[in-house]
C-alpha cells in the first residue's frame, strides 16, 4: 500500500477485545430449564418422564412447526425493524387458495371441478406465489409509501382473512390429493421447518442479503449512506416473509387435510412471541434464526407440558402467558449479568 | 324487503351452511335482499351492527346470536324502532318474554350433545373410558354439549362411563390432532373421544390413525354431521355425529322474518329437531349440508 | 445534458478518467427546506490532490452542501460537474459508485454489527460459493487499520466503542472506499489532539495520492496546519475561497461572522468561593479507579485526557447515570448519594453529556420542548400544569442569547445544524440555575462566535458562584477556559495543574504517561 | 463584555409566533373525504342520506367508542414508545369481574349470590382497579425487567383471556342492575370516551405528565439524563392505560347487559389502529389524542358505511384492510407534501 502509516505513533486506544458468546446461549438454558422443570414434576405427579418420550418429543415441535415456519420469515422482518401482523391471514388466505388446486376428484364438491387430481406442485407453486405476492403488497407499502409496517401488515391482516372468507363464502375445501396430503404426515412439517430455517440462517450470517438485513434495522440512515437500496432490499424481506406465511398455510392445509377460512388466527402473534424469546430486537438490528428456532420449541414445549401434567384448561392460558414473560425476564437478566463481566 | 341479518361468525363451517341456506332460499324470493353481516364473535360489534340496521331502516333483522345473554339488550332496540326481529339457531335468554314481532329459530342445543353420548354410551354398552374434546371454552355450545356429557354419564344407563381427560381445541381441527398426540404421548387410555364438533373429532381421527391405532377399536363422536365428518364416518373412522339442520333453520328464519315484516303472526318459537347420524343412516345426510 | 450517475461509474471503473481542472464543482446551488433556505446561489471547487477546508457559522449551509455531493440530499437548483461532466447524483449509492465518500457530522455506524461489518457493509468479500468470507473481511480490516495505524478489534461490536473509536471506524471505512474525492464533515469533533494528528498524516498521504479531500472543521488551528485552501459560507450563502497561506485567522473570522470577535477565551477572574463538590475515592468497576477531587464555588475546573481516558465516564457518575461502585461524592459539605440523574438535578447539578444524539437531544420534539423538558423538574410546574407562557419566554430569551439558529422555537430539533442542537442543549442546562455545571465536550461542532458566546455564559456562570467541571478535549480550551487542570490517563487521575503552569506540553505529558 | 456581538442580526431570524399546523388537519380530512364518498355513494345507490341521519350519526360513534376509550390509553403508551397488546384481553377480565359485582337479585344465577344489587359504583371501582392493576403489572415488567412492552403485554394479553374464562369457567355474567346498565345506553359510552379523551388531551398537551411521556418517547436516553425518572413514568403510563381498558371493559358489558369471556378479543389492534391512523408515530415521541379521536371516528364511519351501502361481508373485511392503509397513505404523503412549502 502507498500510505506510509505514521510508524512512530503508538497505536490509538486499547483494542478491545471481546469475542462474542453467542446470545442464544441464555435462551437455551431457559427452554433446558422448562423442560426439566417438567421432568421433575412429571416425576413426582405423573410418575413418567416427560422427555423420555419419542412420541412427545415430536409432538411438541411438530405442533409448532408451523409457527415455526412464519416465525423465520418474521424474524427477518423484525430484524429490519418492521414487524409482520399478517402471517396468520396470509395462512389462511393461501391455505384456501392452495388447497382448492389440490383436490381429489372422488370428493364431490371441488372448488373447480375441471381442476382436480392435479400434481402436488401445483397448489404448492399456487400456495407460495399467494404468499409472496401478500409479501409484495406489505413490502412494496412499506419501502415506497413510508407507512409503518405495522399498519400496513395489519391493513393485511384483515384483508387476507377477508380474502379468505370470500374466496369459498365460508365453506372449508376438503378432499385433498394423497400427493398433497402427504406433506403435512409424518414428521414432514418439522423437517420443512428446519430445513427453512437453515436456509435463512445461512443466509443471514453469510450472505450479503444477511448483512444488509441487520446493516437496515440497526441504521436505516447509516445504511442508506452505505449505498443500500433500503426499499428495494425492504420488499425482498417482505416478499420472503409472505412466501414462508404461504408455506406455512400449504403446511397447515395439508396437516388437516383441509383449508379453512378461520385457519392460522393468531399465528402472526405465536411467531412474534417465538422470535422474541428467541431474542430477536424488535427495535431492530438485532436477531438471529437459532434463537427463533429455540423460542418456537420452548411455545411447543410449553403446550405439551401442560397437557402432560393435566392442567385444567382454565389455567393454562393464564400460565402460559406467565411463562412467556418469565422466558424473557430471564433472557433479559441473564445477558445483562453476562455483559457485567 | 331488505332484511338485515347480523352472524356471529362467518368462518364457522356449521354456520356457513345455515347463511348459504338463507341466502339461497332469498334467491328464490323475489324483492327480497338479504345484507348479511359478520359479527366475528364480538357481542358489542353484534349489537353495533342491529343499531345500523335500524340507523338503515331494514324491513326486519334475523340476528344469530353471539352471547345469548345479551340478547334482552337487542330485543330492545328492535322493539323500539318498530322493526321485526328474529332469532336463529342460538335461543336467547329471553326467549320467554320476546315482544310481540320477534321469534325464535332454532333446534333445542340440549339435544346435540345428549345425542351424540347417549349413542357413544349405548355403543360402549354403558361402561369404558371416554376423553372429552371441548370447543372454545367462552363459547356457549362448548359449555352446552360438554355439560350434555356430564348429564348423560350422570344417568343409570351410563354410569359406567368414565371421563379421563378434558381439554380445549377451540374447535379446531389441527388443535384437536394434536391434543390427541400429546395425549397419546402421555399414554392415556380410552374408550371412546367425545368432541364438542367434527372438526376436532376429524383431528382426534388423524391423530390416532397416525399413531397407529386401530379404528375400530374407539369409538369417536362429533357434532355437525360436516361434509368432511359423513366422509369419514363412510371410511369408518368416525362413529357418531349429530345432525342440525342448518339449512333448515335458514331458511325458517327468514320466512318468519319476512312474515313478522308483512305484519303477520308466527310462533314465538319453531324448533327444528336434530338428528343422530351414524354408519347405518349416513347416506341419508350426505346431500343434506 | 447531465450524464447519468451509472455511465459515469462506469467510466470511472474502466479507468479512463477524465483530466480536468477540477475533481468535483458546484454551480448555483440552491437548496430550500420547509421554512429555511440552507443554500441559495452556493459555488464550489474541489481541486485534485488538495485539502479543501469549509468554513462557516452553525446552520451556515457545510452539512448541506455536503450531502448534496455525496448523493443524499437532491438540490433544487444547480449543477454538479465531476471532473467537468455534469452529473445528476440521485442516491448515495451513485455518489459512492462516482469515487466520492463522506465522513458525516453524525456518526453513521450500525451499532450491533462489527467493525468489520461496518466497514465492508455492501462490499463483503465473497467466497467461490457466494457466501461471504469472514476470515477474508477479517483480514481485509487487519490490513486497513494496519495502514492507518488504527488498532481496534475488528470483530467487536461498534456498540462497546467509544465515540472516538466509532469515529476512527469511520475514517477508516470513508478510505476504504478508495474514493476520488473524500469529504470529511467535522471529523475531529470527537477526537483529541493526538488523533487529530494522526487524521492528518491520513490526510496528507491521500493527498499525495491525488485525492481531493473536503474538510469542515470549525478549529481555526486545523486551517492553517491542513488546509491548501478553504471556502466560506454564510448564512447558506457563498463568501469567498481563498488560499490558507494567504489569510490570518481573523480575516477568516470576519468573513465567515461578519463582525469581529476580539477574545476566543473571555476567562475573568471571580472570586473562588468555598468548596461545593468533594469526590473522594470514586471508583467504577472496570472504568475508572480513586478519582478524587475538589470544585469550588465560582471555580472552572477543566478536565483534560486522552480519549478513553475516563473522563466521560466519571462525569456520568457523578450526575447518578452510572452510579458508583465505590467512593463518596459531598455535596455543599454533605455527604449524598446520587443515584439518579432526577437526584442529581435535586441537587442543583446540570450535565451537558458529550453525545448529543444518544444521550442528548430529543430529535422529534421541538425546541422548546428539548430546552424546557429539565427545567420543568422543580420549576414552570404548577398543581401538574406547565405554565407555558412564562417557560416559553425564558426558552426564547436564552435561544436569542445563545444565537440559536431557527425560525422559531417549534422547530424540529432533527431540523438544526450540529452547533445549533448543541446550543439548544446548552440552553437546556443554563435554564436550571444549577450550582454545579458539569459540562462534557460544551462546544463540540460549535462555530468560532457561538464558542465565544458560550465560553461567556460559562464565565459568567462561574462569575455568579457556580462550580464548573469542563471536560474538552480541545487543548485552548482547556487551558483557556480553566482555573485549574484535572488530567487523567486510562481511568485514573494523574494530576492537578494550576492556571499560572499549565501549558499544552505538561497536560499532555500528564495525559500520556 | 469582550464580544462584540452584532447587534443587528436576529438569531431568532423573525419573531413570528407560526405555530405549527395541526397535523391531524390532513387526517380530519380523510375523514371527511371517506365521509363525503359515502354521501354521494349513498345517494347514487341507495337513494338515502347517509349523514343527515340523526341514528346513525350516534351509531357511528357509539360503536367504537369502548375502542376509543381504549385508544386514549393506546396513545399514551405509544407515545413513549411502548406498545399495549393486552387492551382487548383486559376488557374481557374487567368486564367479567366488575360485572358479578352487577348482578341484580332477581337475576338466578349470580356469580356471588350474596353480593347482588350492589349500588353501581362498586363494580365500576372494582373493574377500573382490575384495569389499573393489569397496567401495573404490564408497566413494572417493563419498567423494572426491561422486558419489551410487545413481550410485556404480550403476555398479560394471553393471561387475562386466560382469567376472563377462568372466572367462571367459561359462563357469562349477566343480569345487571339496572344502575349500572345505565353507563351503556343512549350515547352515555360516547359521552365517555370524549370526556376521558378532553381529560388526556389535557394531561398531554398541558401538564408536565404529558411532557415528559413525550420525552421518554422521543429519546429515553437524554429524558433520563434531564432529570425524568423514566421507570416511574413507565409505571404511570401504563396504569392509565390498564385503567382506562377496565373503563372500556365496565362500558362494554353495561351495553351489553352480560360479560362474556370472549369481549373484547381483537380490540387491541382496533385501538392501535385508531391510534396510528390518528398521526400517532409507532416509533414514539409523536402523536395526539385529538388525532386518535379522529382515527377512531373513521373506524366507526367506515363499518356504518358499510352497512349503508350493504356491501357484502365477504368485501367489507378486504374492504376495511384497504381503507386502513390507504387511511395513513393518503395521511403520510399530505403531510410530506405539506413539509415540502
Ligand atoms: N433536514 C432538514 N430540514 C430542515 N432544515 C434543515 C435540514 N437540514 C438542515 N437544515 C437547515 O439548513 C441550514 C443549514 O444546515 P447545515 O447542517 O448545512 O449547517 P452547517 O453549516 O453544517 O452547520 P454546523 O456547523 O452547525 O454543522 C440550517 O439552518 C438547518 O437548520
Ligand atoms: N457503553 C460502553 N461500553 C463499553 N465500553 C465503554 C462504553 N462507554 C465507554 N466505554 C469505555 O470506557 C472508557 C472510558 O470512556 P469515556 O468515554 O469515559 O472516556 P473519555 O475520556 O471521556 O473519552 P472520550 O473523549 O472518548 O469521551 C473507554 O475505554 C471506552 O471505550
Ligand atoms: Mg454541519
Ligand atoms: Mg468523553
Amino acid at each position: 500500500m502507498t500510505t506510509k502509516a505514521a510508524e512512530g505513533a503508538a497505536p490509538l486506544a486499547t483494542r478491545q477485545r471481546r469475542r462474542r458468546i453467542p446470545t442464544e446461549l441464555s435462551i437455551f438454558l431457559v427452554l433446558v430449564g422448562i423442560a426439566l422443570i417438567y421432568e421433575v414434576l412429571g416425576w413426582m405427579f405423573i410418575g413418567q418422564s416427560f422427555l423420555m418420550n419419542s412420541q412427545r418429543l415430536t409432538i411438541m415441535i411438530l405442533q409448532v412447526s408451523v409457527i415455526g415456519i412464519i416465525a423465520v420469515g418474521v424474524t427477518q422482518v423484525i430484524i429490519t425493524g418492521g414487524i409482520d401482523l399478517s402471517s396468520g391471514s396470509v395462512v389462511g388466505m393461501t391455505a384456501m387458495i392452495a388447497t382448492s388446486f389440490a383436490q381429489s376428484s372422488t370428493w364431490g364438491r371441488a372448488v373447480f371441478p375441471s381442476l382436480t387430481d392435479l400434481p402436488a406442485f401445483v397448489p404448492i407453486v399456487v400456495g407460495l406465489l399467494i404468499g409472496a405476492a401478500a409479501g409484495l403488497a406489505n413490502g412494496a407499502l412499506i419501502a415506497y409509501t413510508k407507512i409503518p409496517p405495522f399498519i400496513a401488515t395489519l391493513g393485511m391482516f384483515v384483508s387476507a382473512r377477508g380474502v379468505a372468507k370470500w374466496y369459498t363464502k365460508g365453506q372449508p375445501v376438503s378432499g385433498i390429493t394423497e400427493q398433497f396430503h402427504f406433506i403435512g404426515t409424518k414428521a414432514w412439517p418439522v423437517v420443512v421447518f428446519l430445513v427453512v430455517a437453515l436456509i435463512f440462517h445461512i443466509a443471514l450470517r453469510y450472505t450479503r442479503y444477511g448483512k444488509f438485513t441487520y446493516a437496515i434495522g440497526a441504521n436505516p440512515q447509516a445504511a442508506r449512506v452505505s449505498g443500500i437500496n433500503i426499499e428495494a432490499h425492504l420488499v425482498k424481506v417482505y416478499v420472503i416473509a409472505g412466501l414462508l406465511a404461504g408455506l406455512a398455510g400449504i403446511v397447515t392445509a395439508a396437516r388437516a387435510e383441509t383449508a379453512q377460512a378461520s385457519m392460522g388466527v393468531g399465528y402472526e402473534l405465536d411467531a412474534i412471541a417465538a422470535t422474541v424469546i428467541g431474542g430477536t430486537s424488535l427495535t431492530g438490528g438485532v436477531g438471529r434464526i437459532t434463537g427463533t428456532v429455540i423460542g418456537t420449541i420452548i411455545l411447543g414445549v410449553m403446550t405439551s407440558g401442560f397437557t402432560f401434567l393435566r392442567i385444567d384448561a382454565y389455567y393454562q392460558e393464564i400460565v402460559k402467558g406467565l411463562i412467556i414473560v418469565a422466558a424473557v425476564v430471564i433472557d433479559v437478566y441473564r445477558q445483562k449479568k453476562r455483559r457485567k463481566h | 324487503e331488505t332484511v338485515g341479518v347480523s352472524m356471529a361468525k362467518f368462518d364457522d363451517n356449521f354456520l356457513t351452511v345455515l347463511r348459504n341456506g338463507m341466502t339461497d332460499y332469498a334467491k328464490t324470493l323475489s324483492g327480497v335482499t338479504l345484507q348479511v353481516e359478520d359479527a366475528q364473535n364480538d357481542v358489542s360489534k353484534q349489537q353495533s351492527q342491529i343499531q345500523n340496521f335500524i340507523a338503515s331502516k331494514v324491513d326486519a333483522i334475523i340476528v344469530n346470536p353471539v352471547d345469548t345473554d345479551a340478547t334482552t339488550a337487542m330485543s330492545k332496540l328492535a322493539a323500539d324502532a318498530g322493526i321485526p326481529l328474529v332469532y336463529v339457531n342460538r335461543q336467547p335468554v329471553n326467549v320467554d318474554t320476546l315482544p310481540d314481532n320477534q321469534a325464535f329459530v332454532a333446534s333445542n342445543e340440549q339435544e346435540s350433545g345428549t345425542l351424540e353420548t347417549k349413542e357413544i354410551c349405548r355403543i360402549l354398552g354403558g361402561k369404558g373410558k371416554a376423553v372429552v374434546i371441548m370447543g372454545e371454552l367462552s363459547n356457549q355450545a362448548a359449555r352446552m354439549r360438554t355439560q350434555d356429557v356430564h348429564d348423560v354419564i350422570k344417568t343409570d344407563e351410563c354410569k359406567g362411563l368414565e371421563i379421563v381427560e378434558e381439554q380445549t381445541a377451540n374447535w379446531d381441527r389441527t388443535q384437536g390432532a394434536d391434543l390427541m398426540t400429546n395425549w397419546l404421548s402421555s399414554g392415556i387410555e380410552f374408550d371412546a373421544v367425545i368432541s364438542n364438533n367434527d372438526e376436532m373429532a376429524i383431528g382426534a381421527i388423524q391423530a390416532l390413525k397416525a399413531a397407529g391405532k386401530d379404528m375400530s377399536k374407539v369409538v369417536v363422536g362429533g357434532v355437525d354431521a360436516t361434509q368432511d365428518a359423513l366422509a369419514a364416518m363412510q371410511a369408518g373412522d368416525l362413529d357418531v355425529t349429530v345432525f342440525q339442520d342448518a339449512a333448515g333453520q335458514g331458511k325458517g328464519s327468514l320466512d318468519a322474518a319476512l312474515k313478522l315484516a308483512k305484519g303477520e303472526k308466527v310462533d314465538k318459537k319453531v324448533y327444528i329437531p336434530f338428528q343422530l347420524v351414524t354408519p347405518e343412516n349416513v347416506k341419508d345426510f350426505v346431500t343434506k349440508n | 445534458m447531465a450524464v447519468s450517475p451509472t455511465t459515469m461509474a462506469a467510466v470511472r471503473a474502466s479507468g479512463a478518467v477524465p483530466n480536468a481542472e477540477y475533481l468535483l464543482s458546484a454551480e448555483g446551488v440552491r437548496k430550500e427546506f420547509p421554512g429555511v433556505v440552507a443554500l441559495d446561489d452556493v459555488q464550489f471547487r474541489l481541486k485534485r490532490a488538495s485539502v479543501h477546508a469549509l468554513m462557516g457559522e452553525n446552520g451556515a449551509g457545510k452539512s448541506t452542501l455536503m450531502k448534496i455531493l455525496a448523493g443524499i440530499y437532491i438540490p433544487d437548483k444547480g449543477d454538479i460537474r465531476l471532473k467537468g461532466i455534469e452529473i445528476r447524483l440521485k442516491s448515495p449509492l451513485d455518489a459512492l459508485e462516482n469515487g466520492i465518500a463522506m465522513i458525516h457530522q453524525e456518526l453513521n455506524l450500525m451499532p450491533f454489527m462489527t467493525v468489520a461489518e461496518n466497514i465492508w457493509i455492501r462490499r463483503e468479500p465473497k467466497n467461490r460459493l457466494g457466501f461471504i468470507d469472514h476470515g477474508r473481511m477479517h483480514r481485509m480490516t487487519e490490513e486497513l487499520f494496519a495502514r492507518l495505524n488504527i488498532d481496534i478489534d475488528p470483530d467487536i461490536e461498534v456498540r462497546h466503542l467509544s465515540v472516538a473509536n466509532r469515529q476512527m471506524v469511520e475514517i477508516a471505512k470513508a478510505v476504504s472506499y478508495n474514493s476520488d474525492v473524500l469529504i470529511m464533515d467535522e471529523p475531529t469533533s470527537a477526537l483529541t489532539e493526538r488523533e487529530v494528528e494522526h487524521l492528518f498524516r491520513i490526510i496528507r498521504d491521500l493527498r499525495a495520492q491525488g485525492i481531493g479531500i473536503v474538510y469542515i472543521t470549525h478549529k481555526m488551528n486545523e486551517l492553517f496546519e491542513i488546509a491548501d485552501e478553504f471556502s466560506v459560507f454564510r448564512d447558506g450563502r457563498y463568501i469567498g475561497t481563498h488560499a490558507s497561506t494567504d489569510v490570518t485567522r481573523d480575516d477568516i473570522i470576519r468573513m465567515m461572522v461578519g463582525r469581529e470577535i476580539t477574545q476566543m477565551f473571555p476567562k475573568e477572574e471571580v472570586p473562588i468561593g468555598e468548596v461545593v463538590l468533594s469526590v473522594k475515592d470514586l471508583c467504577l468497576n472496570g472504568v475508572f479507579k480513586n478519582v478524587s477531587f475538589e470544585v469550588r464555588a465560582g471555580e472552572i475546573l477543566g478536565v483534560a485526557g486522552l480519549v478513553g481516558s475516563g473522563r466521560s465516564n466519571v462525569a456520568e457518575t457523578l450526575f447518578g447515570v452510572t452510579p458508583a461502585s465505590s467512593g463518596s461524592i459531598e455535596l455543599y459539605g454533605k455527604p449524598v448519594t446520587i443515584s439518579s440523574p432526577t437526584e442529581a438535578i435535586r441537587n442543583r447539578m446540570a450535565f451537558l453529556t458529550e453525545d448529543r444524539k444518544d444521550t442528548g437531544c430529543l430529535l422529534i420534539l421541538d425546541i422548546l420542548e428539548n430546552m424546557q423538558i429539565a427545567v420543568l423538574q422543580d420549576r414552570y410546574v404548577k398543581g401538574g400544569f406547565v405554565q407555558q407562557g412564562a417557560v416559553e419566554a425564558t426558552c426564547e430569551d436564552m435561544a436569542k442569547k445563545l444565537r440559536v439558529k431557527t425560525p422559531n422555537l417549534y422547530e424540529r430539533v432533527e431540523n438544526l445544524s450540529g452547533g445549533n442542537q448543541q446550543k439548544v442543549l446548552i440552553g437546556r442546562w443554563l435554564l436550571t440555575n444549577p450550582r454545579i455545571l458539569i459540562l462534557d465536550e460544551p462546544t463540540r461542532g460549535i462555530d468560532v462566535g457561538a464558542k465565544a458566546e458560550i465560553h461567556r455564559l460559562v464565565v459568567e456562570m462561574a462569575r455568579d458562584g457556580v462550580a464548573v467541571v469542563m471536560i474538552s478535549s480541545e487543548m485552548p480550551e482547556v487551558l483557556g477556559m480553566s482555573d485549574r487542570i484535572m488530567v487523567m490517563h486510562e481511568g485514573r487521575v494523574t494530576g492537578f495543574l494550576n492556571r499560572d503552569e499549565a501549558t499544552q506540553i505538561k497536560v499532555m505529558e500528564l495525559a500520556a504517561q
